[in-house]
């Protein structure tokens, strides 16, 4: 009887919480991390054979605090020419002549009350690895984290950068 | 007849109040249930809708949620004394308090602790307050009076608890012994298997007299704690010396208001006269008596500082609480704590319980009310003139607080019900 | 383990057991069930003042030195200037460590008790011995120990 | 590309992350690439600055836009624009909402039994042709009635109406300053309102012209004002019936018993011409019209003392280069003539034209028509006249008397086409409604002030269906009916014509050009003027108690009522948001027996209306005001000698309905109850003995503490940094309901503290303090002090205690009460540069901390520190008499340095030791 009893609220009180825990974790990741894009862009052909540099297309990124997505006639000014057979291409040429721009899907996002400038993290010497990681070894790009406070904290911690909460937060 | 007759009246007697409830028992559980469940209804339609339901407002930030924190806390505290203190002092009459005393403290401590979080204006991220090792790698502020408060009233929490609980734990096996069934059980669990060899004895009364002088000190620093959320603030009327003592005397002076508002209806109701007798009215009356006596003191003193000093933002917020638009509480407020309870000067009157009962029913209002007009008169005038306002609570704050009650004494009738409301063996003890 | 001595009178028992220690019977062998403290029995069978005081004494000074450290250390780790105060100021930090030391305090001498009284006991609670108000002797016989 | 193309890419390139301010992001965001790499020098995520000009009211401020993300979040004032030289007004600043209104017309309607159902322009257009044509058939006239309008937009119109043949009619606004104009035009031949050059005097004297508020061009007047102070020995006696902003900021304030003006100027006029310029002979029965009179009788008449009379004459008699403004309430009395005229008078007697009187170039005013013009108007329409009647951007119903019963007549047209932004009290009556877009969606010029061309250029594309004036009047001609961009080449053609390449260039660039115009001298001509004068004007009433209907700094002829923010932004005199009331003398207040928010019954013969009552301290007895927006068609009489508006209400009785009713009063006391916020100068040195010592150690900055200094001096209560306050922080709008209880959300406030008539505003915001109370009391370092002397709120970690409002000792902490709703599209002018604050946060004023971190960033690239004035925060920005100064404190060269070790220095509440970092320079005009 006392066992039974004892038993449940045991099982109760470990069960709520590994729900609880569960429930936390599937909203933190909720997001697919590597979502499809509208035209399948394979960053190993361009960043990883091609060696092409991430600013020849992210043009912003050493300017603004967006990096920005390239402007088609980036692309069109090889693909008028090569791979043109291609479906993925053709759709790309399909938006360019139709003035219809490609609604990308965001992988890394921000929340609205956070400050950040890719400029200022470029400009101070950051790769763009450390935070978005071996995207020339991605086919569909990958979120490789979260961008929770704690993960920029320590490394503002490391490189000495400012810990100012004005800095980031709005 | 023999001391073992008496023993086992003394079980029966107290255990009796265990048994199988009355009508009018569950009317009043199922009263004060429905409050408790209303509160809590109002609450999340609070949190849904954002703090604006309630009355604040702008100068005035805080007011009836804070109010009843501090009054559940100041209620608390004559539980401690009693059980505590006294115990050090080897007060008699304490015997037939402490166990109602002690459940008294929990209970107001369980709703106490709710209210800052009832009041926040994003309760769903309460967890900020908590110093613990997270993600975002942010500590908490220690140089803020409200997180003193989360530790003292923490910790105050715990130690009534265990003080509670070690004190009840002989009387467990009592109850084990004379109850039947799943209640046997439940009772078995709790006694621990005590059986009350002399090396049980000698630890326990060690036990109980450390951890009566632990709680000891928390009688002071708790409340002194809450008082200085007020003092170390700059707001005039808050910001005074004098608030820790006289914080404490006003919640020693409440809670054993509300000791005996509680006790003589158990005693009458159990009749339970042998061991609660008026003597001990009598003297619990005069602690009562005696802080109400400093309570007025610091009355006097808090208007004689703002007069004399004549610090033009301190005589202004007096000359408010005063005459302003809360003149009238102010007035009520020193009539049911100051001068009612100087009846208690007149020995018959503090052995009367019906006198006894009215008095401790106002001065718990009396008492309310000092923490409403302190924390909402101070801070509708402050400082600036042009923001000064005035504050008039909605229905909401009055069903939550109405809650509370209602979830206090929820708690109170189950005690009653299912623990011995007397410290059977120290009774016996003491025959 | 010989028959219990039952009394139902506390003066009858505290006689009875003075005669057993005059007889010799070696203290550690008589084990005694009372229905509350009773003072006298210390006296009769003196034994060791209980340890639960060295529990309290430590973990309140636990508690000290962890409030201290607590809000010194976590204030370093990431010192931000609020009200023109030093980032350790050692007034407020000092009731942290006040509460912390009760807190610590109660918590351990609590713990002693259950330690030291072997509480809780399983053989206890299922046990359904029960002695009720007699005050109870037990003589355990030598070979058993 | 297309400019607008590019505009809206750039809008969509960075839809960031959905506002959610409990932490975790929407990560669902779209973004978009270009199509072809954007303009040299656009970047996207940082805000581009276009020049326009504001709309909101007749003056034609120059404003620049910063727009993010394709859209315009800020409207700032440009620097060095003829008009208003980088000041901006309270109406100005809010007129942003105008164009992100949820109300505005989404798109053409035409009514359908009864209701208005929307079609496509085509249709519109088509229906308004047709109209048109049957009623010419029909032998009726088409007639077109506009707002005040100018510039190219103005010659389109008389184009499209003569094309159209369609009569277009006097220009309607309810300031048209009838009386001023008749005076010049009678006098010097000039109908029209000079450009006053105030900067040029050493000495004004102005009569009822409300110049800091409504008057014709304020935020111009502010600055001139600003300007000649600046220059030093100068001096400005404000004269006036009533209690007024204007008034209370001028070197001394007058008030003259209502219609009594005339006796002080004919006095002033007869002064001057013997002891200042006997030179100068007027015709002898023009002169008689203003009679030889004493001290004591207009001491005696007009209610001023003797001794205040004769202060005025010497000064204005002994100053070198006086200047006199008669206008606003004074000259809308039935003696408005008589006022304007001896204004004019003592301007020419004085010598102050055409130096600081200049007609050249004038306000552009004379196509404006006058209240007479409206009657003949409404008249003919009661004969049914009228056939097709376009009513452009204007508002007759709400603002003619009933008596002119405009709305009824004009149902007899055949056909009422409204123009305008919204279904007001006019448009909603028309039978085709064609939707305006706002001057940021559109091209267009205004000439504000003759030789002045202020650019309109569209900073987005269209919210709504909508179209710009000029395309939509080249719709109605059936030139590209409904196509946009029509009008831009027709303007960029007239650029070139009048300014050149290089002109149009410098407009395209910099938002205005100015023409230097030959002043113009005038001749005076008596006879027409005597004429007029010796006609009576109106039967006078019998007199006091009178009522003013007075112009509302917030909302100016009641135009700007529907923008949210200046509803929110409390009247500076009285401190109000949500109105209306009426305006009590203390003195009347007691014969009353009312008090503020009592409701009382104000009744002139048949006339009467019921208002909660607001005692106004400093307002002379037998004097009530009303703004003139607070109830729709008020009982204005007509001049029949300007034609201009009476308004003033003669024969006034007050009396109390016992009701009370809830207004909001924001401020809680209207006397600082001894407390020196803005202590005496006299005390000065009772100040320096609050010399602070304390037990911590010192916490120093290493690079930059910000820090500001407030000119009480130079305040004038204006509200315009308010304005721009709310704009920049999303400040959201918290309503009625929520203002009864004080939970107001405005981060910066203007208190207004009256002694014995006088009033003195208080600026009021976060004070950053060096040991800030509010910090230290924060569980959870929500609000800390940072290394540059910010006292920063961070929002997301609030939790909301609540603690550091209580413990503000100057209240400038807002809590969201709510989650605060931005009805679409208001959503979209938030500043992404600012969190929109959730439900149950404490916000405040972080020094405009967006415009420091982006000033940083900027001066981080370029590898130095940031400079003094490099930016500043968006109050220190809007404010016309620069009354705010912002900057960095350890810079001893900067200018808030300067100020702060000024001697006139001192900070509010410093006794408690809280330290600000705002410095207020005490004082009246320095």
């Amino acid at each position: 009887m006392k066992k039974t009893f004892i038993s449940i609220a045991v099982l109760g009180y470990f069960g709520l919480s590994v729900l609880l825990v569960a429930g936390l974790g599937y909203t933190w990741h909720r997001s697919d991390p590597a979502p499809a894009q509208p035209i399948a862009f394979p960053h190993t052909v361009h960043a990883g054979q091609l060696q092409i540099p991430c600013t020849y297309c992210h043009v912003f990124v050493e300017r603004s605090r967006h990096a920005g997505a390239p402007p088609l006639s980036t692309c069109m000014g090889c693909h008028r020419t090569i791979a043109t057979e291609r479906e993925e291409i053709r759709k790309l040429t399909r938006h360019y002549d139709e003035k219809r721009p490609v609604e990308w899907v965001r992988v890394y996002a921000l929340p609205e009350f956070i400050y950040f400038s890719h400029k200022r993290h470029v400009k101070a010497g950051v790769e763009c690895a450390m935070c978005h990681g071996d995207v020339a070894g991605m086919k569909r790009v990958r979120r490789v984290n979260e961008l929770l406070m704690g993960w920029c904290v320590s490394c503002h911690r490391v490189r000495g950068a400012s810990r100012d909460c004005a800095t980031c937060h709005k | 007849m023999g001391n073992a007759e008496r023993y086992a009246k003394a079980d029966r007697d107290i255990l009796a109040a265990m048994e199988k409830p009355g009508r009018a028992y569950l009317a009043g559980l199922a009263f004060t249930a429905t409050l408790t469940v209303i509160g809590g209804i109002l609450w999340i339609y609070q949190i849904r809708n954002g703090l604006g339901v309630a009355g604040y407002t702008h100068p005035v930030n805080w007011a009836i949620y804070i109010t009843n924190f501090v009054f559940w806390v100041g209620i608390a505290h004559s539980g401690t004394l009693i059980s505590a203190v006294l115990y050090l002092f080897r007060a008699r009459y304490r015997t037939s308090f402490n166990r109602a005393a002690e459940a008294m403290t929990v209970f107001a401590l369980m709703v106490a602790g709710l209210f800052p979080l009832i009041h926040l204006g994003r309760s769903w991220v309460f967890y900020y307050l908590l110093p613990y090792p997270n993600q975002r790698q942010l500590w908490v502020n220690f140089r803020s009076p409200l997180i003193w408060d989360v530790f003292a009233v923490g910790t105050y929490f715990t130690v009534s608890l265990v003080f509670f609980y070690v004190g009840m734990i002989p009387d467990f096996a009592i109850a084990r012994r004379c109850k039947e069934g799943i209640r046997k059980r439940f009772y078995q669990v709790l006694s621990l298997g005590w059986k009350g060899t002399e090396r049980e004895w000698r630890h326990y009364g060690m036990l109980y007299l450390f951890l009566a002088a632990f709680a000891t000190p928390l009688v002071a620093s708790v409340h002194s704690v809450v008082s200085w959320d007020f003092a170390m603030s700059v707001v005039p009327g808050w910001h005074t010396t004098i608030f820790a003592p006289y914080f404490v005397a006003g919640a020693i002076f409440s809670g054993t208001a509300m000791v005996i508002t509680l006790v003589i209806p158990l005693r009458k109701a159990m009749n339970l006269h042998e061991y609660i007798t008026d003597d001990h009215f009598e003297s619990i009356a005069k602690i009562m008596l005696f802080t109400s006596l400093i309570v007025s003191y610091a009355y006097i003193v808090e208007f004689g500082l703002a007069w004399y000093g004549g610090n033009v933002f301190e005589t202004g917020a007096f000359r408010y609480r005063a005459l302003g638009d809360f003149r009238y509480l102010t007035w009520a407020m020193i009539f049911c704590n100051s001068l009612v309870p100087l009846s208690l000067f007149v020995k018959r009157l503090r052995r009367n319980t019906t006198c006894l009962l009215v008095v401790s029913l106002l001065v718990n209002v009396g008492m309310w009310l000092e923490r409403f007009v302190i924390i909402v008169a101070s801070l509708a005038h402050d400082y600036d003139p042009y923001v000064w306002g005035t504050y008039s609570p909605t229905y909401v704050e009055v069903g939550i607080s109405l809650g509370s009650f209602g979830m206090f004494f929820t708690l109170y009738l189950l005690f009653v019900k299912n623990l011995p409301v007397l410290s059977i063996t120290e009774i016996k003890e003491h025959l | 383990m010989a028959e219990p001595m039952v009394f139902r009178e506390k003066e009858r028992f505290l006689e009875s057991l003075r005669e057993l220690v005059r007889d010799g019977v070696p203290r550690e062998r008589i084990r005694v069930i009372t229905p509350f403290g009773v003072p006298e029995v210390e006296e009769i069978l003196p034994g060791k003042r209980s340890k639960v005081r060295f529990f309290a004494l430590l973990g309140a000074a636990s508690g000290t030195v962890t409030g201290f450290a607590f809000t010194i250390l976590t204030s370093l780790s990431w010192p931000l200037i609020v009200g023109g105060k030093p980032i350790v100021s050692l007034p407020p930090f000092l009731i942290i460590a006040f509460a912390l030391t009760i807190l610590f305090g109660a918590l351990s001498t609590f713990l002693g008790f259950l330690l030291l009284s072997r509480l809780p006991s399983p053989r206890g609670i299922r046990s359904e011995v029960e002695y009720g108000n007699a005050f109870v002797i037990l003589v355990e016989d030598g070979e058993r120990r | 590309m297309k400019r607008r193309d590019f505009l809206w890419l750039l809008g969509v390139i960075s839809g960031s992350a959905a506002m959610s301010s409990c932490g975790s992001p929407k990560r669902s965001a779209k973004f978009t690439s270009y199509l072809l790499p954007p303009e040299e020098g656009v970047v996207p995520g940082e805000a581009s600055f276009h020049p326009s000009t504001c709309t909101e009211c007749p003056a034609g401020c120059g404003v620049v836009a910063r727009v993010r993300e394709g859209r315009p979040v800020k409207l700032e004032g440009i620097p060095g624009h003829p008009v208003n030289d980088g000041g901006l007004c309270v109406r100005g600043q809010s007129s942003l909402y105008r164009l992100y209104h949820p109300e505005r017309i989404r798109g053409p309607m035409a009514r359908e039994g009864g209701k208005l159902r929307p079609i496509p322009w085509e249709e519109a257009f088509a229906r308004v042709a047709g109209a048109l044509r049957a009623s010419r058939e029909k032998g009726r006239k088409n007639l077109f009635l506009s707002g005040r309008t100018t510039g190219s937009l103005s010659r389109l119109a008389d184009a499209a109406c003569e094309r159209l043949e369609v009569e277009r009619l006097p220009e309607y606004e309810v300031y048209s300053h009838a009386a001023v104009k008749e005076a010049n035009g009678l006098l010097f031949g000039e109908r029209e309102i000079p450009h006053y050059r105030i900067e040029k005097a050493d000495f004004l004297l102005t009569v009822g012209a409300d110049l800091l508020e409504t008057y014709v061009t304020p935020v111009a007047y502010t600055r001139k004002l600003s300007s000649a102070r600046a220059g030093g020995d100068f001096l400005w006696h404000h004269v006036e019936p009533h209690m007024s902003l204007t008034g209370a900021d001028a070197d001394r304030r007058f008030t003259v018993a209502p219609g009594r003006e005339p006796l002080l100027l004919s006095f002033l006029l007869r002064e001057v011409l013997e002891r200042k310029s006997p030179k100068i002979r007027l015709p002898g029965e023009l002169l008689a019209a203003f009679p030889r009179t004493t001290v004591e009788k207009v001491s005696r008449d007009a209610g001023i003392p003797p001794e205040s009379v004769k202060e005025i004459a010497d000064r204005l008699v002994a100053a070198r280069r006086p200047l006199l403004i008669a206008g606003g309430i004074s000259t809308a009395q039935p003696e408005g003539l008589e006022v304007a005229a001896a204004a004019a008078l003592i301007q020419w007697a004085a010598g102050a034209i055409p130096e600081r009187v200049d007609f050249a170039g004038g306000e552009n005013y004379r196509n404006v028509g006058t209240l007479r013009d409206m009657e003949k108007l409404s008249a003919r329409m009661a004969k049914g006249e009228a056939g097709v009647v376009f009513l452009f951007r204007t508002n007759p119903v709400f603002s003619l008397p009933p008596r002119v019963a405009f709305r009824e007549n004009m149902k007899k047209a055949d056909l009422l086409v409204g123009m305008g932004e919204f279904l007001d009290e006019t448009v909603r009556e028309a039978d085709v409604v064609l939707p305006l877009s706002h001057s940021l969606e559109s091209w267009g010029d205004v000439e504000p002030r003759r030789g002045v061309v202020s650019l309109l250029q569209p900073v987005l594309p269209p919210l709504h269906d909508t179209l710009s004036d000029g395309d939509a009047l080249l719709g109605l001609l059936g030139k590209g009916s409904g196509s946009a961009g029509g009008y831009k080449n027709l303007l960029a053609a007239a650029w070139e014509k009048r300014l050149g390449g290089a002109g149009r260039n410098r407009l395209l660039e910099k938002g205005y050009v100015e023409e230097t115009l030959p002043s113009r001298p005038v001749s005076l001509d008596g006879k027409g003027a005597t004429e007029a004068l010796r006609s009576t004007g109106p039967a006078s009433g019998v007199g006091k108690p009178v009522l003013f209907l007075a112009p509302s700094i917030r909302t100016f002829d009641g135009r700007s009522r529907i923008l949210p923010i200046l509803a929110e932004i409390p009247d500076p005199l009285t401190t109000i948001t949500y109105g209306p009331w009426i305006s009590v003398s203390e003195e009347d207040a007691a014969r009353a027996g009312v008090r503020d928010r009592d409701e009382a019954t104000v009744a002139s013969g048949d006339w009467k209306a019921v208002l909660p009552v607001k005692v106004q301290p400093g307002l002379p007895g037998g004097v009530f005001v009303l703004h003139r927006d607070a109830l729709p068609a008020p009982p204005v009489r007509t001049d029949p000698r300007t034609g201009g508006p009476v308004e003033r209400i003669d024969g006034i009785s007050l009396s109390k309905t016992g009701k009370t009713v809830e207004i909001p009063i924001l401020s809680g006391s209207f006397s600082q109850q001894g407390r020196g916020l803005i202590p005496d100068p006299v005390h000065l040195d009772e100040e320096r003995r609050h010399q602070r010592w304390t037990l911590y150690p010192e916490h120093d900055h290493k690079e930059y503490r910000w820090a500001m200094a407030v000119d009480l001096g130079r305040c004038n209560g204006c509200a315009a940094c308010v304005a721009a306050c709310h704009v920049e922080n999303n400040v959201p709008v918290a309503g009625t309901a929520d203002h009864l209880k004080g939970r107001e959300m405005s981060w910066l406030r203007i208190e207004p503290f009256y002694e014995k008539g006088e009033v003195d505003f208080l600026p009021m915001l976060c004070q950053q303090c060096h040991n800030a109370p509010c910090e230290s009391v924060c569980p959870v370092f929500a609000a800390y002090h940072n290394p540059e002397g910010l006292n920063v709120q961070v929002y997301n970690r609030c939790v909301g205690t609540r603690y550091c409002s209580n413990n503000c000792p100057y209240k400038v902490r807002r809590f969201n009460w709510w989650e605060h709703r931005w009805p679409t599209p208001s959503d979209r002018m938030r500043n992404p540069d600012v969190q929109a604050r959730g439900v149950g946060v404490m916000e405040k004023c972080t020094f405009c901390i967006q415009r420091i971190r982006a000033a940083k960033d900027k001066a981080k690239d370029e590898g130095r520190k940031v400079r003094d004035g490099e930016f500043t925060t968006a109050c220190a920005q809007s404010c016309p008499t620069g009354a705010i100064v912002f900057g960095n404190l350890l810079d001893n060269e900067s200018g808030v340095s300067r100020l702060a070790h000024s001697g006139r220095t001192y900070r509010v509440f410093e006794s408690l030791g809280t330290e600000p970092s705002v410095f207020y320079l005490r004082g009246k005009k320095p």
